[in-house]
Protein backbone atom coordinates (compact mmCIF):
# COMPACT_ATOMS: atom_id res chain seq x y z
CA UNK A 1 0.00 0.00 0.00
CA UNK A 2 1.72 3.57 -0.91
CA UNK A 3 0.06 7.11 -0.29
CA UNK A 4 2.06 10.03 -1.64
CA UNK A 5 0.58 13.31 -1.32
CA UNK A 6 3.47 15.54 -3.63
CA UNK A 7 3.91 18.38 -5.56
CA UNK A 8 5.73 16.14 -8.46
CA UNK A 9 3.63 14.80 -11.18
CA UNK A 10 3.46 10.95 -11.22
CA UNK A 11 3.48 8.24 -14.38
CA UNK A 12 0.83 5.82 -13.96
CA UNK A 13 1.98 3.01 -15.63
CA UNK A 14 4.97 2.70 -13.63
CA UNK A 15 2.79 2.80 -10.59
CA UNK A 16 0.28 0.37 -11.76
CA UNK A 17 3.51 -2.16 -12.93
CA UNK A 18 4.66 -1.38 -9.19
CA UNK A 19 1.99 -3.05 -7.93
CA UNK A 20 1.03 -5.91 -10.32
CA UNK A 21 4.27 -7.96 -9.47
CA UNK A 22 2.26 -10.66 -7.60
CA UNK A 23 1.95 -13.85 -9.34
CA UNK A 24 -2.01 -14.06 -7.50
CA UNK A 25 -2.28 -10.74 -9.08
CA UNK A 26 -4.78 -10.74 -12.29
CA UNK A 27 -6.53 -7.25 -12.52
CA UNK A 28 -5.38 -3.59 -11.77
CA UNK A 29 -8.01 -1.11 -12.06
CA UNK A 30 -6.79 2.89 -12.34
CA UNK A 31 -7.97 6.42 -12.06
CA UNK A 32 -6.48 9.68 -13.16
CA UNK A 33 -8.14 12.63 -12.08
CA UNK A 34 -6.88 15.54 -14.69
CA UNK A 35 -7.13 19.42 -14.35
CA UNK A 36 -9.53 20.77 -17.02
CA UNK A 37 -9.22 23.85 -18.78
CA UNK A 38 -8.47 26.19 -15.95
CA UNK A 39 -4.98 26.78 -14.04
CA UNK A 40 -5.85 26.01 -10.30
CA UNK A 41 -4.33 25.83 -7.23
CA UNK A 42 -4.76 23.03 -4.55
CA UNK A 43 -4.21 23.41 -0.85
CA UNK A 44 -4.40 20.67 1.76
CA UNK A 45 -4.25 19.73 4.95
CA UNK A 46 -0.51 18.48 5.83
CA UNK A 47 -0.56 16.79 8.54
CA UNK A 48 -3.88 15.54 7.89
CA UNK A 49 -4.25 14.09 4.19
CA UNK A 50 -1.75 11.21 4.78
CA UNK A 51 -3.84 10.03 7.46
CA UNK A 52 -7.31 10.49 5.69
CA UNK A 53 -6.22 8.44 2.67
CA UNK A 54 -4.73 5.63 4.90
CA UNK A 55 -7.89 5.71 6.28
CA UNK A 56 -9.60 5.22 3.17
CA UNK A 57 -7.59 2.91 1.63
CA UNK A 58 -7.84 0.18 4.94
CA UNK A 59 -11.72 0.65 4.44
CA UNK A 60 -11.26 -0.31 1.00
CA UNK A 61 -8.81 -3.08 2.51
CA UNK A 62 -11.56 -4.36 4.45
CA UNK A 63 -14.13 -4.50 2.24
CA UNK A 64 -12.76 -5.67 -0.66
CA UNK A 65 -10.27 -8.53 -1.43
CA UNK A 66 -7.49 -6.21 -1.99
CA UNK A 67 -3.63 -7.24 -3.24
CA UNK A 68 -2.13 -3.84 -3.07
CA UNK A 69 -2.85 -0.12 -3.88
CA UNK A 70 -1.38 3.26 -4.46
CA UNK A 71 -2.76 6.66 -4.10
CA UNK A 72 -1.47 9.88 -5.27
CA UNK A 73 -2.70 13.49 -4.89
CA UNK A 74 -1.18 16.43 -6.04
CA UNK A 75 -0.89 19.91 -4.46
CA UNK A 76 0.40 23.67 -5.63
CA UNK A 77 -0.21 24.89 -9.02
CA UNK A 78 -1.83 22.88 -11.71
CA UNK A 79 -2.07 23.83 -15.35
CA UNK A 80 -4.93 22.42 -17.49
CA UNK A 81 -4.61 19.13 -18.19
CA UNK A 82 -2.25 17.89 -15.66
CA UNK A 83 -3.23 15.08 -13.30
CA UNK A 84 -4.31 15.64 -9.70
CA UNK A 85 -4.89 12.49 -8.36
CA UNK A 86 -4.18 8.59 -9.25
CA UNK A 87 -5.85 5.81 -7.48
CA UNK A 88 -4.64 2.24 -8.70
CA UNK A 89 -5.70 -1.11 -7.11
CA UNK A 90 -4.45 -4.82 -7.65
CA UNK A 91 -7.06 -7.86 -6.85
CA UNK A 92 -6.99 -11.22 -8.00
CA UNK A 93 -10.15 -10.46 -9.93
CA UNK A 94 -11.16 -7.25 -11.35
CA UNK A 95 -14.48 -6.83 -9.49
CA UNK A 96 -12.86 -6.35 -6.30
CA UNK A 97 -9.97 -3.78 -8.32
CA UNK A 98 -12.81 -1.61 -9.88
CA UNK A 99 -15.35 -1.46 -6.72
CA UNK A 100 -12.36 -0.47 -4.59
CA UNK A 101 -10.70 1.89 -6.83
CA UNK A 102 -14.28 3.60 -7.24
CA UNK A 103 -14.95 3.42 -3.19
CA UNK A 104 -11.51 5.20 -2.86
CA UNK A 105 -12.03 7.79 -5.20
CA UNK A 106 -15.55 8.82 -3.83
CA UNK A 107 -14.42 8.37 -0.23
CA UNK A 108 -11.08 10.96 -1.26
CA UNK A 109 -13.66 13.63 -2.83
CA UNK A 110 -15.54 13.72 0.48
CA UNK A 111 -13.20 12.52 3.28
CA UNK A 112 -9.55 14.21 2.20
CA UNK A 113 -8.76 17.40 2.67
CA UNK A 114 -8.22 18.87 -0.57
CA UNK A 115 -9.34 22.59 -1.87
CA UNK A 116 -9.19 23.41 -5.35
CA UNK A 117 -8.93 27.41 -6.25
CA UNK A 118 -9.42 27.99 -10.03
CA UNK A 119 -7.72 31.20 -11.04
CA UNK A 120 -10.02 32.28 -14.03
CA UNK A 121 -9.59 35.69 -16.12
CA UNK A 122 -12.25 36.95 -13.90
CA UNK A 123 -10.85 36.69 -11.00
CA UNK A 124 -9.56 33.36 -8.60
CA UNK A 125 -12.56 31.71 -6.78
CA UNK A 126 -12.79 28.63 -4.90
CA UNK A 127 -14.36 25.49 -6.42
CA UNK A 128 -17.56 24.72 -4.49
CA UNK A 129 -18.25 21.09 -2.97
CA UNK A 130 -20.65 19.37 -5.64
CA UNK A 131 -24.11 17.13 -3.65
CA UNK A 132 -22.88 14.70 -6.56
CA UNK A 133 -19.84 14.15 -4.81
CA UNK A 134 -21.90 13.27 -1.37
CA UNK A 135 -24.09 11.27 -3.19
CA UNK A 136 -21.45 8.96 -4.88
CA UNK A 137 -20.02 8.49 -1.07
CA UNK A 138 -23.10 7.82 0.10
CA UNK A 139 -24.23 4.93 -2.04
CA UNK A 140 -21.55 2.98 -0.64
CA UNK A 141 -23.34 2.91 2.90
CA UNK A 142 -26.15 0.92 1.08
CA UNK A 143 -25.96 -2.42 2.24
CA UNK A 144 -24.87 -5.30 0.18
CA UNK A 145 -22.05 -2.73 -1.58
CA UNK B 1 -7.92 24.86 28.29
CA UNK B 2 -5.03 25.40 25.50
CA UNK B 3 -5.78 24.47 22.18
CA UNK B 4 -4.16 25.29 18.46
CA UNK B 5 -6.45 25.99 15.96
CA UNK B 6 -6.14 25.81 12.26
CA UNK B 7 -8.55 27.62 9.09
CA UNK B 8 -7.76 26.13 5.52
CA UNK B 9 -8.96 27.39 2.37
CA UNK B 10 -11.69 29.49 1.28
CA UNK B 11 -12.20 29.91 5.58
CA UNK B 12 -8.63 30.90 5.94
CA UNK B 13 -9.14 34.04 3.46
CA UNK B 14 -12.28 34.87 5.00
CA UNK B 15 -10.88 35.39 8.21
CA UNK B 16 -7.26 36.28 7.40
CA UNK B 17 -6.33 34.41 9.45
CA UNK B 18 -4.41 30.67 9.41
CA UNK B 19 -4.00 29.76 12.41
CA UNK B 20 -3.98 30.62 16.20
CA UNK B 21 -3.40 29.59 19.69
CA UNK B 22 -6.20 29.50 22.02
CA UNK B 23 -7.03 29.02 25.74
CA UNK B 24 -10.36 28.57 26.16
CA UNK B 25 -12.61 28.79 28.81
CA UNK B 26 -13.51 25.42 30.64
CA UNK B 27 -17.02 25.72 29.74
CA UNK B 28 -15.86 25.05 26.03
CA UNK B 29 -15.14 21.31 24.95
CA UNK B 30 -16.92 20.72 21.99
CA UNK B 31 -16.94 21.76 17.99
CA UNK B 32 -20.29 23.53 18.41
CA UNK B 33 -19.17 25.33 21.70
CA UNK B 34 -16.12 26.59 19.59
CA UNK B 35 -18.03 27.63 17.14
CA UNK B 36 -20.29 29.63 18.99
CA UNK B 37 -17.52 31.36 20.81
CA UNK B 38 -15.60 32.18 17.30
CA UNK B 39 -18.74 33.92 16.56
CA UNK B 40 -19.12 35.86 19.16
CA UNK B 41 -16.26 37.74 17.61
CA UNK B 42 -18.09 39.42 15.12
CA UNK B 43 -17.15 40.37 12.09
CA UNK B 44 -15.74 37.56 9.73
CA UNK B 45 -16.14 35.14 12.15
CA UNK B 46 -19.35 36.05 12.88
CA UNK B 47 -20.24 34.93 9.20
CA UNK B 48 -17.83 32.63 8.86
CA UNK B 49 -19.28 30.20 11.38
CA UNK B 50 -22.95 31.35 11.42
CA UNK B 51 -25.15 28.18 11.95
CA UNK B 52 -25.82 27.90 8.23
CA UNK B 53 -22.54 27.87 7.00
CA UNK B 54 -20.91 24.52 5.88
CA UNK B 55 -18.00 24.48 8.23
CA UNK B 56 -16.33 20.86 8.33
CA UNK B 57 -14.10 20.09 11.98
CA UNK B 58 -11.30 18.10 12.58
CA UNK B 59 -9.98 17.06 15.77
CA UNK B 60 -6.34 15.99 15.79
CA UNK B 61 -6.54 15.36 11.96
CA UNK B 62 -9.41 13.30 12.26
CA UNK B 63 -12.87 14.33 10.78
CA UNK B 64 -15.23 15.07 13.06
CA UNK B 65 -19.15 15.66 13.30
CA UNK B 66 -20.35 19.21 15.17
CA UNK B 67 -20.76 17.59 18.93
CA UNK B 68 -17.26 16.04 18.68
CA UNK B 69 -15.77 17.04 21.88
CA UNK B 70 -12.23 17.83 21.96
CA UNK B 71 -9.58 17.92 25.21
CA UNK B 72 -6.29 20.62 26.66
CA UNK B 73 -3.83 20.47 23.67
CA UNK B 74 -5.52 19.23 20.65
CA UNK B 75 -5.34 20.35 16.95
CA UNK B 76 -8.84 21.40 16.41
CA UNK B 77 -9.30 23.05 12.33
CA UNK B 78 -11.73 24.17 10.27
CA UNK B 79 -12.41 23.93 6.80
CA UNK B 80 -14.66 24.02 3.83
CA UNK B 81 -16.12 21.35 2.43
CA UNK B 82 -13.03 19.32 0.58
CA UNK B 83 -12.91 19.32 -3.31
CA UNK B 84 -9.97 17.60 -4.15
CA UNK B 85 -10.22 14.51 -6.56
CA UNK C 1 -11.62 5.85 -30.16
CA UNK C 2 -8.83 2.90 -30.76
CA UNK C 3 -9.11 -0.97 -30.93
CA UNK C 4 -6.56 -3.25 -31.28
CA UNK C 5 -5.76 -6.61 -31.09
CA UNK C 6 -2.08 -7.39 -30.96
CA UNK C 7 0.76 -9.79 -29.98
CA UNK C 8 3.08 -6.89 -28.45
CA UNK C 9 2.76 -5.75 -25.51
CA UNK C 10 1.29 -1.83 -24.80
CA UNK C 11 2.15 0.98 -22.31
CA UNK C 12 -0.69 2.01 -20.35
CA UNK C 13 0.77 5.18 -19.11
CA UNK C 14 1.08 5.99 -22.86
CA UNK C 15 -2.13 4.96 -23.81
CA UNK C 16 -4.21 6.69 -20.73
CA UNK C 17 -1.83 10.30 -21.58
CA UNK C 18 -2.97 9.42 -25.47
CA UNK C 19 -6.80 10.18 -24.72
CA UNK C 20 -5.79 12.39 -21.68
CA UNK C 21 -5.91 15.58 -23.82
CA UNK C 22 -8.50 16.74 -24.63
CA UNK C 23 -9.47 20.02 -22.17
CA UNK C 24 -12.97 18.92 -21.33
CA UNK C 25 -11.15 15.18 -20.07
CA UNK C 26 -11.03 15.67 -16.25
CA UNK C 27 -10.88 11.37 -15.93
CA UNK C 28 -9.41 8.28 -17.10
CA UNK C 29 -10.52 5.16 -15.60
CA UNK C 30 -8.27 1.98 -16.91
CA UNK C 31 -7.93 -1.84 -16.28
CA UNK C 32 -5.57 -3.53 -16.94
CA UNK C 33 -5.42 -7.98 -17.13
CA UNK C 34 -2.49 -10.13 -16.09
CA UNK C 35 -1.75 -13.04 -16.53
CA UNK C 36 -1.45 -14.79 -13.28
CA UNK C 37 0.74 -17.95 -12.04
CA UNK C 38 0.82 -19.97 -15.41
CA UNK C 39 1.96 -19.39 -19.39
CA UNK C 40 -1.21 -19.12 -21.26
CA UNK C 41 -1.55 -19.11 -25.26
CA UNK C 42 -4.18 -16.97 -26.36
CA UNK C 43 -6.25 -17.69 -29.33
CA UNK C 44 -8.64 -15.46 -30.94
CA UNK C 45 -11.18 -15.10 -34.13
CA UNK C 46 -8.93 -12.79 -36.38
CA UNK C 47 -11.86 -11.27 -38.51
CA UNK C 48 -13.98 -11.35 -35.67
CA UNK C 49 -12.31 -9.96 -32.61
CA UNK C 50 -12.02 -6.42 -34.01
CA UNK C 51 -15.48 -5.88 -35.05
CA UNK C 52 -16.82 -7.38 -31.62
CA UNK C 53 -14.87 -5.15 -29.72
CA UNK C 54 -15.68 -1.48 -31.85
CA UNK C 55 -18.89 -2.75 -30.93
CA UNK C 56 -18.37 -3.33 -27.61
CA UNK C 57 -17.14 0.58 -27.22
CA UNK C 58 -19.70 2.17 -29.59
CA UNK C 59 -22.51 0.54 -26.72
CA UNK C 60 -20.36 2.08 -24.14
CA UNK C 61 -20.69 5.25 -25.96
CA UNK C 62 -23.93 5.70 -26.07
CA UNK C 63 -24.62 4.79 -22.76
CA UNK C 64 -21.96 6.86 -21.24
CA UNK C 65 -21.03 10.45 -21.60
CA UNK C 66 -17.40 9.06 -23.25
CA UNK C 67 -14.65 11.64 -24.54
CA UNK C 68 -12.41 8.78 -25.65
CA UNK C 69 -11.46 4.81 -25.38
CA UNK C 70 -8.44 2.93 -25.83
CA UNK C 71 -8.86 -1.26 -26.21
CA UNK C 72 -6.00 -3.57 -26.78
CA UNK C 73 -6.16 -6.99 -26.35
CA UNK C 74 -2.69 -9.07 -26.61
CA UNK C 75 -2.99 -12.81 -28.56
CA UNK C 76 -0.33 -15.62 -28.66
CA UNK C 77 2.02 -17.25 -26.02
CA UNK C 78 2.12 -14.72 -22.62
CA UNK C 79 4.13 -15.34 -19.58
CA UNK C 80 2.62 -15.09 -16.17
CA UNK C 81 2.51 -11.08 -14.78
CA UNK C 82 2.46 -10.23 -18.77
CA UNK C 83 -0.19 -7.83 -19.72
CA UNK C 84 -2.97 -9.44 -21.39
CA UNK C 85 -5.53 -6.66 -21.80
CA UNK C 86 -6.38 -2.87 -21.37
CA UNK C 87 -9.37 -0.59 -21.27
CA UNK C 88 -8.79 3.14 -20.54
CA UNK C 89 -11.98 5.46 -20.76
CA UNK C 90 -11.84 9.30 -20.81
CA UNK C 91 -15.05 11.44 -19.34
CA UNK C 92 -15.51 14.73 -18.04
CA UNK C 93 -16.39 13.51 -15.00
CA UNK C 94 -15.32 9.88 -13.21
CA UNK C 95 -18.82 8.02 -12.86
CA UNK C 96 -18.94 7.99 -16.50
CA UNK C 97 -15.41 6.89 -16.89
CA UNK C 98 -15.81 3.83 -14.27
CA UNK C 99 -19.12 2.88 -15.71
CA UNK C 100 -17.88 2.47 -19.28
CA UNK C 101 -14.62 0.67 -18.43
CA UNK C 102 -16.29 -1.63 -16.38
CA UNK C 103 -18.73 -2.24 -18.58
CA UNK C 104 -16.49 -2.69 -21.32
CA UNK C 105 -14.49 -5.13 -19.31
CA UNK C 106 -17.32 -7.18 -18.45
CA UNK C 107 -18.97 -7.44 -22.05
CA UNK C 108 -15.68 -8.09 -23.57
CA UNK C 109 -15.09 -11.25 -21.34
CA UNK C 110 -18.49 -12.37 -22.81
CA UNK C 111 -18.62 -11.41 -26.23
CA UNK C 112 -15.06 -10.77 -27.62
CA UNK C 113 -13.56 -14.22 -29.39
CA UNK C 114 -10.71 -14.44 -27.48
CA UNK C 115 -10.02 -17.91 -25.73
CA UNK C 116 -6.66 -19.08 -23.17
CA UNK C 117 -4.80 -21.92 -22.64
CA UNK C 118 -3.29 -22.89 -19.99
CA UNK C 119 0.17 -24.80 -20.12
CA UNK C 120 0.87 -26.71 -16.68
CA UNK C 121 3.66 -29.13 -15.63
CA UNK C 122 0.57 -31.27 -16.19
CA UNK C 123 -0.36 -30.93 -19.38
CA UNK C 124 -2.19 -27.97 -21.87
CA UNK C 125 -5.73 -27.02 -20.71
CA UNK C 126 -8.13 -24.87 -22.19
CA UNK C 127 -10.00 -22.00 -19.89
CA UNK C 128 -13.44 -22.80 -19.07
CA UNK C 129 -15.68 -20.24 -19.37
CA UNK C 130 -17.14 -18.67 -15.52
CA UNK C 131 -20.85 -18.09 -15.02
CA UNK C 132 -19.23 -15.42 -12.36
CA UNK C 133 -18.84 -13.58 -16.14
CA UNK C 134 -22.23 -14.05 -17.56
CA UNK C 135 -23.76 -12.62 -14.60
CA UNK C 136 -21.41 -9.39 -14.76
CA UNK C 137 -22.41 -8.96 -18.26
CA UNK C 138 -26.09 -9.58 -17.30
CA UNK C 139 -26.48 -7.14 -15.16
CA UNK C 140 -26.41 -3.91 -17.37
CA UNK C 141 -29.20 -5.22 -18.82
CA UNK C 142 -30.84 -4.39 -15.45
CA UNK C 143 -32.77 -0.98 -15.99
CA UNK C 144 -31.32 1.86 -14.76
CA UNK C 145 -27.53 0.74 -15.13
CA UNK D 1 -25.71 -23.72 -50.38
CA UNK D 2 -21.75 -22.81 -50.10
CA UNK D 3 -20.68 -21.70 -47.01
CA UNK D 4 -17.48 -21.87 -45.39
CA UNK D 5 -17.01 -23.03 -41.46
CA UNK D 6 -14.39 -21.91 -39.18
CA UNK D 7 -14.00 -23.98 -36.02
CA UNK D 8 -11.87 -22.10 -32.71
CA UNK D 9 -9.54 -23.23 -29.86
CA UNK D 10 -11.18 -26.52 -27.83
CA UNK D 11 -13.34 -27.40 -30.68
CA UNK D 12 -10.63 -26.89 -33.18
CA UNK D 13 -8.66 -29.54 -31.41
CA UNK D 14 -11.94 -31.73 -30.72
CA UNK D 15 -12.67 -31.44 -33.96
CA UNK D 16 -8.87 -32.03 -35.63
CA UNK D 17 -10.29 -28.78 -37.95
CA UNK D 18 -9.86 -25.43 -38.32
CA UNK D 19 -12.82 -24.69 -40.89
CA UNK D 20 -14.02 -25.97 -43.88
CA UNK D 21 -15.95 -25.13 -47.37
CA UNK D 22 -19.65 -26.82 -47.08
CA UNK D 23 -22.21 -27.03 -49.87
CA UNK D 24 -25.28 -27.72 -47.78
CA UNK D 25 -28.59 -29.20 -48.66
CA UNK D 26 -31.05 -26.50 -49.28
CA UNK D 27 -33.24 -27.13 -46.23
CA UNK D 28 -30.13 -26.40 -44.02
CA UNK D 29 -30.16 -22.62 -43.57
CA UNK D 30 -30.06 -21.96 -39.60
CA UNK D 31 -27.45 -22.24 -37.19
CA UNK D 32 -29.51 -25.54 -35.22
CA UNK D 33 -29.99 -27.29 -38.40
CA UNK D 34 -26.50 -26.66 -39.46
CA UNK D 35 -25.54 -28.57 -35.47
CA UNK D 36 -27.62 -31.35 -36.11
CA UNK D 37 -26.39 -31.76 -40.10
CA UNK D 38 -23.12 -31.65 -38.47
CA UNK D 39 -23.44 -34.10 -35.58
CA UNK D 40 -24.77 -36.84 -38.16
CA UNK D 41 -20.67 -37.24 -39.04
CA UNK D 42 -20.87 -38.87 -36.11
CA UNK D 43 -17.26 -39.30 -33.95
CA UNK D 44 -16.22 -36.19 -32.65
CA UNK D 45 -18.67 -33.85 -34.42
CA UNK D 46 -21.74 -35.93 -32.80
CA UNK D 47 -20.08 -35.49 -29.17
CA UNK D 48 -19.27 -31.76 -30.18
CA UNK D 49 -22.29 -30.54 -31.39
CA UNK D 50 -24.62 -32.56 -28.90
CA UNK D 51 -27.45 -30.81 -28.17
CA UNK D 52 -26.09 -30.05 -24.56
CA UNK D 53 -22.66 -28.92 -25.59
CA UNK D 54 -22.23 -25.30 -25.17
CA UNK D 55 -21.24 -24.37 -28.48
CA UNK D 56 -21.60 -20.62 -29.63
CA UNK D 57 -21.91 -19.44 -33.26
CA UNK D 58 -20.99 -16.56 -35.54
CA UNK D 59 -22.56 -15.07 -38.99
CA UNK D 60 -19.93 -13.39 -40.75
CA UNK D 61 -18.20 -12.95 -37.78
CA UNK D 62 -21.22 -11.52 -35.11
CA UNK D 63 -21.87 -13.89 -32.56
CA UNK D 64 -25.51 -15.05 -33.10
CA UNK D 65 -28.56 -17.18 -31.45
CA UNK D 66 -28.79 -20.58 -32.38
CA UNK D 67 -31.65 -19.85 -34.19
CA UNK D 68 -29.98 -17.60 -36.59
CA UNK D 69 -30.26 -18.06 -40.29
CA UNK D 70 -27.71 -17.54 -42.96
CA UNK D 71 -27.45 -17.53 -46.54
CA UNK D 72 -24.78 -18.63 -49.11
CA UNK D 73 -21.56 -17.17 -48.99
CA UNK D 74 -21.56 -16.56 -45.47
CA UNK D 75 -18.50 -16.93 -43.49
CA UNK D 76 -20.03 -19.05 -40.21
CA UNK D 77 -17.93 -19.78 -37.23
CA UNK D 78 -18.43 -22.53 -33.96
CA UNK D 79 -16.93 -21.98 -30.75
CA UNK D 80 -16.80 -22.81 -26.89
CA UNK D 81 -17.89 -19.73 -24.75
CA UNK D 82 -15.04 -17.48 -24.76
CA UNK D 83 -12.93 -16.71 -21.94
CA UNK D 84 -10.25 -13.82 -22.94
CA UNK D 85 -10.03 -10.36 -21.06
Amino acid sequence: MKVSVQREDFDLGAEVKAISGDTSTGAVASFVGIVRDVVMTLEHYPGMTDKALHKIVEEAGSRWKVKDCTVIHRYGELQPGAQIVMVAVASAHRGDAFAACEFIMDYLKTQAPFWKKEHRPEGANWVEARASDDQAAERWKEPGK
Amino acid sequence: MKVSVLYFASLREQLGNAGEELDLPQTITTITALKAHLRERGGAYETAFAEKALVRAAVNQEMVKADAAFKAGDELAFFPPVTGG
